[in-house]
């Protein structure tokens, strides 16, 4: 299509209508969260080959994340710290919006920006555990979030499916082995059936949780892609079960007094404590299936 | 992170590492028009953060693809000038920060600008960053409110930004670069009118318990931001306005009648 | 018994009639096309899109003699529209320029509407609508080489007779399939049944895979509609099996008015 | 309770210092019984407007978002909206009442195309049948060919061709000087009158255009000391000014409506003397001194100014004024102690 389609007017004025009076097009409340579903790969056959993969769906919104490992020499400026590195590749697959060719548009920088913040720069991952031998051996740990279908709210969707499939990983054992003709030591990486693979150190497990708002301040919880359109700004809380807040996004859309902000800080609580407890129980469920340890 | 850093962030006088308190501001000078040819420009000082703001428009947009016809289009464009942050040469055209600093700025003002007044038509925001020690959102979030309103954009009311940070349990207000790499911070930006916050964001930890507390002494700063904003916002108005009563030109007040014209044309 | 078909499939022809003196004609609808890779030489009629196969064939009386008509075509299962003169259509104004408007009816070309294509429209009377108006119009011109054109009048009596701006309600997106389906069989009437008597919905279905509801006395019914049709459009429910579609609006907790 | 306070400013931009108060200044004498005049005027009504936060420096001045008066009795002109009970500005300017109409208007603000404004525009672009002008708004003006006098006198009737041959009359990049005939979605223009039309021998200046008020006439000439054949200045409303060696009578004899038809779209200068040259580009500069201290221009500033050089030799040699120079140039012209460019 040439330009993108405006929202039907007739639509933005029955969603708003609705809204006023509690329901949204898809039958949920407005503070009512679409259906969670977190997969991981079949268990037998993929058991251990299959640790660090899940595929979430919130609603139609779908995302892979996948985490991969890997030796590498630690940056010359922190020595004692292994790598934690995001790609997320959010291609046409996921929404006509993010066409492939031509530069990333701008949604997508604040789409990345944002996982990188909630992932990366809160310190989830403990880089210092990846550290093999400092200075000469760490590890990196790659993370990459693939958007198989987009209905709106890929941040919350994203950044689950991230923070799931790095609790799920499990890195192999390495150890270094001196070689006694003094040539350089090396790294043997024991096989997965030999030394049981270790889970990575996760300090704390943050989550995102977006809201989208109308005019009349009518606030939504996880916006349909029709739903953000047709809102005036969105609002992004990303929130761990210890109820600190790492990162917060709000620009723009209709001003908010401290104490609506507040309002729905407090409720951000409640739904990352709910999503955090619905994955906890899938990592367990996992977990009871998936043979691992060999002895 | 263990409390005793290097640099102490608040000696037992209760003073920060540049001898402020904890809710005092660094000092704020503008200047209005720098930039000749620009409709609306102004450069907007807070400590050693320099940032200057140049407004192009309500004009013709660049290309017709991007023209609303209901409203205006908001283009902003950031840009950090290579000696602004010591050690780090900067190429502005992909880095992605910028791209997401020009977004918030375009999203925080999109709701304040009376874009409808222009329909068809570009505003174009150029945000430059002369000068780096911390605050650059904020100071660039002011200096673009004096650049609208320098280029007689038509707002619902001035947007005052601030950075809020927490030293275990004391916020304090508009850091420097040192606090800014030590301790967790937040930057607000609100409507001075109805107390209002247009944007929050925030990048490192906080604890719900304290982010109220921090809202509100943020939003307290930009009151008093916006005072002093006004003042000079005003001083430069009241000039210009004296000089504009020169030489017996009468103001075109809206209602002046034809006939009154006649009779000036000595 | 319909057969379902491939693309490359050879099209069953029916039968010739059992009587010597009828006369026989096959006219082809779309998703079946004529290919000679197969044999050779004579083309044969092979189908072009995948799904079931459907004939209507029917005798007629005609001057000489009987005939029997059979109408066949291929039913696609598919979203993106193919612009034919004659359908109706609901589109979104895109775009207003000089001499009218640029439509998205669904098709991968805009359509034009012109600004005389409306119901007393002249030089000095132009239609006021803005960008994201819904309007019902008909294809008047649709072609593979052009650019489709579209009007908001009945070309038989110059009256809008029901197309022009849509006010209010909701435009439901859904598959070509539904919006057949919902113009050909009894299936609105069956759904409706679900609502008590009184309630009114105004539903405008169109080709082009979308349906305008409307129910001036309230939100619910609308929303409980489109969740419905939707619902159906998916797979999910089947809407002749009546029971089987109750207890899917029980468990779905779908708040009818 | 919360107490935050703000470190006087100092300013670290200003080279020279700004903070002192406009002193009590000497007014020339015909300034000095307008400004009076305004004084009372303001005084008698200063009722009713509401102080919105910090004091006013100086008479009504308001900037965004300040409450200037409920919107109860009060219509709403430009520069304000209303929220709630109450009327509040949206740019910074001086508040204006007119018996029930507040409006705010602003220092600066880009041109705003009114029905019979003079402009000058420059063609952006040849669209069919009608050339896009840049007028310095907020939009492209259109140029219909059918508002345009073709060469051959008014009453030639328009032709086919005419429409084809658009460029050798109006080509992209030219210059012309044109009335706003409607402002419906777009700026409409008309050059149907033999004053207006495509400007050649000079040079084009930009200024703000809130410096130039809108006048009977936008034509001035400063007679010939000033330069042999004397110079024409045309202030365009939307702040384009076009600064040229003047026609003189010539121009007037156009007016009876013999023309001669090739000359009017013709894009080829007259020779113009040193001499001229030389006047012209000194208006110019006095046009651009002005501008750069946001004094409004008139023709009688002009020529004042232009007399004002000549008194003081500095038309002849032709050399440029230094910054005590012009500072001095314009306290005597404009009697008013300026400090700071603005």
């Amino acid at each position: 299509m040439p330009r993108d389609i405006p929202v039907p007017t007739i639509n933005r004025s029955f969603v708003q209508a609705a809204l006023e009076k509690g329901h949204r097009l898809d039958g949920r409340r407005p503070l009512e969260r679409r259906r969670l579903l977190i997969q991981f790969p079949d268990p037998e056959e993929t058991s251990v080959s299959g640790l660090g993969r899940v595929e979430v769906s919130l609603g139609k919104t779908k995302v892979l994340a996948r985490v991969s490992a890997e030796l590498t020499n630690p940056r010359s400026d922190r020595p004692f710290e292994g790598l934690l590195s995001i790609t997320s590749e959010i291609g046409p697959l996921a929404g006509e919006a993010f066409h492939g060719e031509g530069r990333t548009t701008e949604e997508e920088v604040i789409l990345t920006r944002l996982l990188e913040k909630a992932i990366r720069r809160s310190e989830a991952v403990d880089r210092e555990a990846l550290c093999v031998v400092a200075g000469e051996k760490v590890w990196h740990i790659k993370l990459h979030i693939h958007f198989l279908s987009s209905d709106g709210n890929l941040i919350d969707a994203g950044c689950l499916a991230g923070m799931t499939a790095l609790r799920h990983f499990r890195r192999p054992e390495v150890e270094r082995l001196d070689r006694d003709d003094g040539m350089a030591a090396i790294w043997k990486v024991y096989p997965t059936d030999e030394r049981a693979p270790v889970p990575l150190s996760i300090h704390h497990t943050p989550l995102c949780v977006t809201f989208a708002y109308l005019e009349g301040n009518l606030l939504l919880l996880d916006p349909t892609s029709q739903e953000s359109q047709i809102a005036s700004g969105t609002l992004t809380l990303t929130l761990n079960a210890q109820r600190e807040l790492c990162v917060l996004s709000k620009a723009g859309g209709n001003p908010l007094g401290v104490e609506e902000l507040m309002k729905v800080v407090t409720l951000g609580v409640d739904v990352v404590r709910e999503m955090t407890s619905e994955m906890e129980s899938a990592l367990k469920a996992d977990e009871a299936v998936r043979i691992v340890d060999v002895r | 992170m263990a409390s005793s850093s290097r640099v102490e962030i608040l000696n037992e006088g209760g003073l920060r590492v540049d001898g402020r308190r904890p809710y005092e501001l660094r000092s704020v000078s503008m200047t209005f028009s720098p930039q000749a040819h620009a409709d609306g420009s102004a450069t907007m000082q807070q400590g050693l953060t320099t940032v200057t703001v140049s407004v192009f428009g309500p004009r013709e947009p660049r290309s017709r693809a991007n023209a609303i016809h209901d409203r205006a289009n908001l283009v902003v464009e950031v840009g950090v000038a290579g000696w602004s942050q010591p050690g780090v040469g900067q190429r502005n055209r992909g880095d992605k920060r910028l791209t997401e600093v020009g977004a918030t700025i375009r999203q925080t003002f999109e709701p304040v600008i009376m874009s409808h007044l222009y329909p068809r038509s570009e505003i174009s925001i150029y945000v430059q960053v002369l000068g780096s020690d911390g605050g650059i959102l904020p100071t660039a979030i002011n200096a673009t409110t004096l650049a609208l309103i320098d280029a007689g954009v038509a707002m619902t009311d001035y947007i005052t930004s601030l950075s809020v940070g927490l030293h275990l349990t004391q916020p304090l207000l508009d850091l420097s670069s040192p606090e800014e790499s030590d301790i967790p911070y937040l930057v607000v930006a609100s409507l001075p009118g109805t107390g209002k916050v247009t944007l929050a964001t925030l990048e490192t930890r906080i604890h719900v318990d304290r982010f109220e507390e921090m809202l509100a002494v943020g939003v307290e700063g930009c009151k008093i931001l916006k005072a002093e904003m006004e003042g000079e916002v005003k001083k430069r108005t009241g000039t210009m306005v004296e000089r504009m009563k020169l030489n017996a030109l009468p103001d075109r007040a809206g209602g002046m009648k034809d006939s009154d014209r006649d009779i000036l044309m000595t | 018994m319909t057969t379902f078909v491939l693309p490359g499939d050879v099209i069953p022809l029916p039968a010739d009639p059992v009587d010597p003196s009828t006369s026989q004609s096959i006219t082809f609808g779309p998703g079946i096309g004529a290919s000679t890779s197969k044999t050779g030489s004579e083309a044969i009629s092979v189908a072009t899109k995948m799904g079931p196969v459907h004939n209507t064939a029917k005798r007629r009386k005609t001057k000489d003699g009987p005939t029997e008509v059979n109408r066949l075509w291929v039913e696609v299962q598919s979203k993106r529209y193919v612009p034919a003169p004659g359908e109706d259509v609901i589109g979104i104004i895109v775009q207003k320029h000089a001499e009218g408007f640029r439509v998205d009816i669904g098709a991968a070309q805009l359509a034009q509407l012109g600004q005389f294509a409306f119901e007393g429209a002249s030089k000095k009377t132009k239609p006021r609508l803005d960008n994201g108006t819904v309007v019902h119009a008909r294809v008047s011109l649709a072609n593979r080489d052009m650019e489709p054109e579209i009007e908001c009048v009945d070309p038989k009596d110059g009256k809008s007779n029901g197309y022009g701006e849509l006010k209010g309600g909701l435009m439901v997106t859904c598959s070509l399939q539904l919006c057949r389906r919902v113009l050909s069989t009894r299936m609105m009437g069956e759904i409706m049944t679900l609502w008590p008597l009184n309630t009114q919905i105004t539903v405008a279905p169109a080709m082009n895979g979308r349906i305008w509801l409307n129910c001036e006395s309230g939100i619910l019914p609308v929303i409980g509609l489109k969740r419905i049709l939707e619902a159906i459009d998916a797979g999910e429910v089947d809407w002749e099996n009546m029971d089987a579609l109750q207890g899917w609006v029980k468990r779905e907790g779908i708040v009818l008015n | 309770m919360l107490q935050v306070i703000s470190v006087p400013p100092i300013p670290l931009f200003h080279a020279d210092d700004v903070t002192a108060e406009f002193s009590k200044t000497r007014h020339h004498p015909d300034v000095q019984d307008d400004l009076d005049s305004d004084m009372d005027v303001d005084d008698e009504y200063g009722t009713g407007l509401g102080v919105g936060s910090s004091s006013r420096a100086g008479k009504n001045i308001t900037s965004p978002g300040e409450v200037v008066t409920s919107a109860k009795e009060f219509m709403r002109g430009h520069g304000t909206y209303t929220e709630g009970d109450n009327v509040l500005s949206t740019v910074a300017g001086t508040i204006e009442r007119v018996n029930k109409l507040v409006s705010v208007r602003s220092v600066r603000q880009r041109y705003n195309p009114e029905k019979g404004d003079l402009v000058i525009g420059r063609v952006i672009e040849v669209v069919q049948q009608r050339w896009k002008v840049d007028t310095n708004a907020r939009q492209d003006a259109i140029l219909a060919l059918s508002s345009v006098n073709l060469p051959g006198g008014v009453q030639r009737r328009k032709v086919e061709t005419d429409a084809l041959k658009m460029r050798e009359f109006l080509a992209e990049g030219d210059l012309l000087v044109a009335e706003v005939q409607s402002v419906e979605n777009a700026p409409q223009l008309h050059t149907r009158s033999l004053r207006y039309g495509k400007l050649r021998n000079g040079l084009l200046l930009t200024v703000p255009p809130s410096l130039i008020r809108r006048l009977k006439s936008h034509f001035h000439t400063l007679p010939p000391p000033c330069g042999p054949l004397g110079v024409d200045v045309i202030m365009g409303v939307n702040g384009y000014i076009w600064v040229s060696v003047s026609v003189g009578e010539r121009n007037n004899a156009a007016v009876e409506g013999f023309v001669d038809a090739e000359g009017v779209y013709s894009d080829v200068n007259d020779d113009i003397s040193q001499s001229s040259r030389l006047a012209i580009s000194q208006v110019a500069n006095l046009i651009m001194l002005f501008a750069r201290y946001s004094i409004p221009l008139s023709d009688t500033l002009l020529s004042d100014a232009y007399a004002w050089c000549r008194d003081n030799g500095l038309t002849k040699s032709g050399q440029m004024m230094d910054k005590e120079m012009e500072k001095r140039c314009l306290t005597e012209i404009t009697g008013m102690d300026v400090r700071e460019e603005l």
